[in-house]
């Protein structure tokens, strides 16, 4: 079989080409996606029976806790794929998505707290789900404060990516035992979401949105890692050419 | 697929559960602006002074060539 | 050129390590490149070059330690990291830092370092201590002992392990003169009974026979641009 | 033409793996004040409890189990710095990784010594703090069986994250920070073990439970620890 496109795929020129004619349209349908998800949800979706409007936060609750779950096993992949095979490229895949993921964790957090108040009459209750989440944050803070205190750039990557995948193992543990522990102490009888009981004038509107949020992640982790591209290949010579700088001229120097 | 409210008032108010809901989405929309604008801004203000660097090493140049 | 006895012994005749085209980039930064040299039983090699020209860099790459380098480091033969074991059975490494403990006594010192290879001992531990000039300070905890005394504790492995592969990194700091001497002669005796030390020094060394790298001709070209990045280090 | 002066017999791991535990032991041997810190450290905030919250010892008994578990972690977590970072230090860390050994076996010894000094004393320490703390008649054996495997555990994930921040000179917090959600698990299961027995229910699913954790931890977290060594020990 031939190795050659999985070796141009660790090529950052490569990557930041191709994903220059992609961006546009990514950046339209994500966008499109996720302002039809909302409407949809906030204003043409059913009320619940028993939670009122307040259920409404689902469609960005969701989604983003989905995201945030996911995108640690994106990062873990991205961190294997760089200790394992040395490629550059998806080391700054995996800071990316670090950073994309505590974000979306923190989003999936507040939007459960603000939940439960009119539902719970509390901002925080000690629910199963969101006590996962929260353990997932400090994952992912873990993470970025790793790759934040090492100042060679290989050692920071190669030990935050062997974190990422010691916490890979973990989290299915981790949420396993949090659903047993929650078992333990009285589950509360209202849960944020009952997916046996959601009605498909619910589930679509919440589908839609999980496809917007999903594009929306691609997006921003293309974008995070052609910034982090450019910094890193500043002084090549298609960089230079891409920012305009006459290359030629550069040479008569030497 | 109707809309579920009898005006815009009524949107916004959610039957009280209004604030909740649109400090939520209010919310996610600054974390996917954050999410999106730090990365291309991040990348301009590269771009910029990757071009100023250039330029000043291309004046460099100039005054180099031209000195006797 | 590969070609190894039952018993792992080394015959005087093969080259111990090949380094074949060996380059070091530590963050984006090239210390050196294109090295090529052969190590072959008999050899005193000093590295030399200014400082930061990867001088360290290199003898850890040696070690298996760091892993910042391309090229290709062969071990009799064959690639060293598929009989990493073996390799560092063969390898005796002194760097920057003594790696003495100091809470414990030469002699738990060098016992453990004993432990640790084959425990195979040339020659007893007091013996060794005594040919460093550590005679009385057996059981002395070493944070007893001076700068220069702790190092002689490190050196004194030279004695005891019979490895064939020498790799000292100033060996000769903090050491007085008598000291430099005496391990002149040692490293000497060492080359001449078919070992290969590959050492750095800021000392001028009164031996004779000495092969020198000076990294100094390795540095790395200046090139108008930086290499593009090819996805993955082949 | 051979040369008959290098003979090397290949080591034995065995032998390694007792050289390095004799080492550590004797290390902390030599180092007896710090044996007992994290002891002190147990003892003091299990005294801060009853100061801090109430000394109703019906109110301490429902508080006990969970509160000498979060506090033995604490402990476990704070001995985990030094764990490689005084090897860093003086260089025997880098003897240690070119050392013809598995590294594998050198961090399982490590770990091993580790554990005898601080989870051991914990273990032992903890019936005294639960008298202290008012725990009913029958937790005293699951508290311990429960330290006793939980503690092996703990000391082991530890290691992996003493080992990511080997190289850095303010690593401790750092340390907690990474490690500190991983002990979940471990915590949920030893706690509430602890508390079934003192309710009068079966305790052998979360024993076991806690037993397959450090099974697993065995395996897997000295390969992470070496792992991470190695690239820590690289910059």
């Amino acid at each position: 079989m031939n190795w050659q496109w999985f070796h141009r795929l660790g090529s950052p020129r490569w990557f930041y080409q191709k994903t220059s004619v992609l961006l546009p349209w990514l950046t339209f349908f994500t966008l499109a996606i996720l302002l039809v998800g909302s409407v949809w949800g906030l204003a043409f979706a059913p009320a619940d029976f028993k939670q009122g409007n307040s259920y409404r936060i689902i469609f960005l609750h969701v989604p983003a806790a989905f995201l945030s779950l996911a995108g640690y096993y994106v990062m873990a992949i991205a961190g294997a794929v760089g200790l394992i095979w040395r490629m550059k490229l998806a080391f700054v895949v995996m800071r990316s998505a670090a950073v994309i993921g505590a974000a979306l964790t923190f989003l999936a957090l507040i939007s459960g707290a603000i939940w439960g108040k009119p539902t719970w009459g509390s901002w925080w209750v000690w629910d199963a789900r969101i006590t996962s989440m929260l353990v997932l944050f400090f994952l992912y803070l873990g993470v970025i404060a790793l790759q934040e205190a090492y100042q060679s750039e290989t050692t920071a990557n190669n030990t935050s990516a062997i974190l990422t995948l010691v916490g890979t193992v973990n989290i299915p543990i981790i949420y396993k035992s949090v659903d047993w522990w929650f078992t333990l102490h009285q589950p509360a009888t209202l849960k944020l979401t009952q997916a046996s009981t959601i009605h498909p004038s619910m589930l679509y509107p919440l589908l839609t949105m999980v496809v917007g949020f999903y594009l929306f992640y691609a997006l921003a982790l293309i974008l995070y890692t052609r910034a982090e591209i450019l910094k890193r290949e500043c002084r090549t010579k298609w960089v230079a050419e891409l920012c305009g700088v006459d290359v030629n001229n550069k040479i008569s120097r030497a | 697929m109707k809309f579920q409210f009898q005006s815009l008032a009524d949107l916004v108010a959610m039957s009280g559960h209004g604030p909740y809901v649109w400090a939520c989405y209010g919310i996610g929309l600054l974390v996917v602006a954050y999410l999106l604008i730090t990365p291309v801004r991040q990348k301009s203000k590269f771009i910029r002074q990757l071009r100023r660097q250039y330029a000043h090493q291309a004046a460099a140049n100039g005054r180099v060539d031209s000195a006797p | 050129m590969r070609r190894t006895d039952a018993l792992g012994v080394i015959a005087l005749t093969d080259s111990l390590i090949d380094v074949i085209d060996l380059s070091c980039k530590r963050d984006q930064r090239s210390l050196f490149e294109g090295l090529t040299h052969t190590f072959c039983p008999g050899d005193i090699v000093q590295i030399e070059g200014p400082n930061g020209s990867g001088k360290t860099s290199l003898l850890r790459i040696l070690t298996g330690v760091c892993s910042d380098y391309q090229g290709d480091i062969l071990w009799r033969g064959q690639s060293f990291s598929t009989d990493r074991l073996d390799y560092l059975n063969h390898l005796l490494y002194l760097g920057h830092l003594p790696g003495v403990k100091k809470s414990l006594t030469p002699r738990e010192n060098l016992h453990w370092c004993s432990g640790m290879n084959s425990g195979h001992l040339q020659i007893p531990i007091v013996d060794a201590l005594e040919e460093v000039g550590l005679a009385g300070f057996e059981d002395t905890p070493c944070h007893h002992l001076s700068a220069g005394q702790l190092r002689r504790v490190a050196l004194a492995r030279l004695y005891l392990t019979p490895t064939p592969v020498w790799i000292l990194d100033e060996p000769f700091t903090a050491i007085d003169k008598s000291g430099v001497g005496k391990l002149e002669t040692l490293l000497c005796e060492h080359a001449a009974g078919g070992g290969c030390v590959i050492m750095t020094t800021h000392q001028e060394l009164s031996l004779e026979g000495v092969d020198k790298i000076n990294l100094r001709d390795y540095q790395p070209k200046l090139v108008q641009w930086q290499q593009e990045e090819w996805g993955i280090d082949v | 033409m051979s040369n008959t002066k290098f003979y090397l017999p290949a080591p034995s791991a065995a032998a390694g793996f007792v050289a390095m535990l004799n080492r550590d032991l004797l290390l902390s041997y030599r180092h007896k004040g710090e044996l007992a810190n994290p002891l002190i450290f147990f003892l003091m905030v299990i005294t801060m409890v009853p100061l801090g919250i109430s000394p109703d010892p019906q109110f301490l008994a429902s508080l006990a189990p969970g509160m000498i578990w979060v506090v033995a972690l604490l402990a476990s977590l704070l001995s985990m710095d030094v764990l490689f970072r005084s090897d860093f230090d003086d260089g025997s860390l880098e003897q240690l990784l070119i050392s013809p050994q598995p590294l594998y076996f050198m961090v399982l010894a490590k770990v091993l010594a580790h554990w005898m000094v601080t989870g051991l004393p914990l273990t032992l320490a903890a019936p005294l703090l639960g008298v202290m703390l008012a725990l009913p008649e029958g937790g005293y054996m699951p508290l311990c069986l429960t330290l006793l495997v939980g503690t092996a555990s703990l000391s082991l994930i530890g290691a992996v994250g003493a080992a990511l921040t080997v190289a850095l000179r303010k690593g401790g917090l750092l340390l907690s920070l990474i490690i500190m959600p991983l002990y979940i698990p471990i915590l949920i299961f030893g706690a509430s073990a602890v508390s079934n027995a003192i309710d009068g229910f079966a305790i052998m699913g979360q024993l076991a439970i806690l037993g397959a954790f450090a099974a697993v931890a065995i395996v897997l977290a000295p390969i992470a620890a070496a792992g991470a060594l190695r690239v820590a020990i690289n910059g």
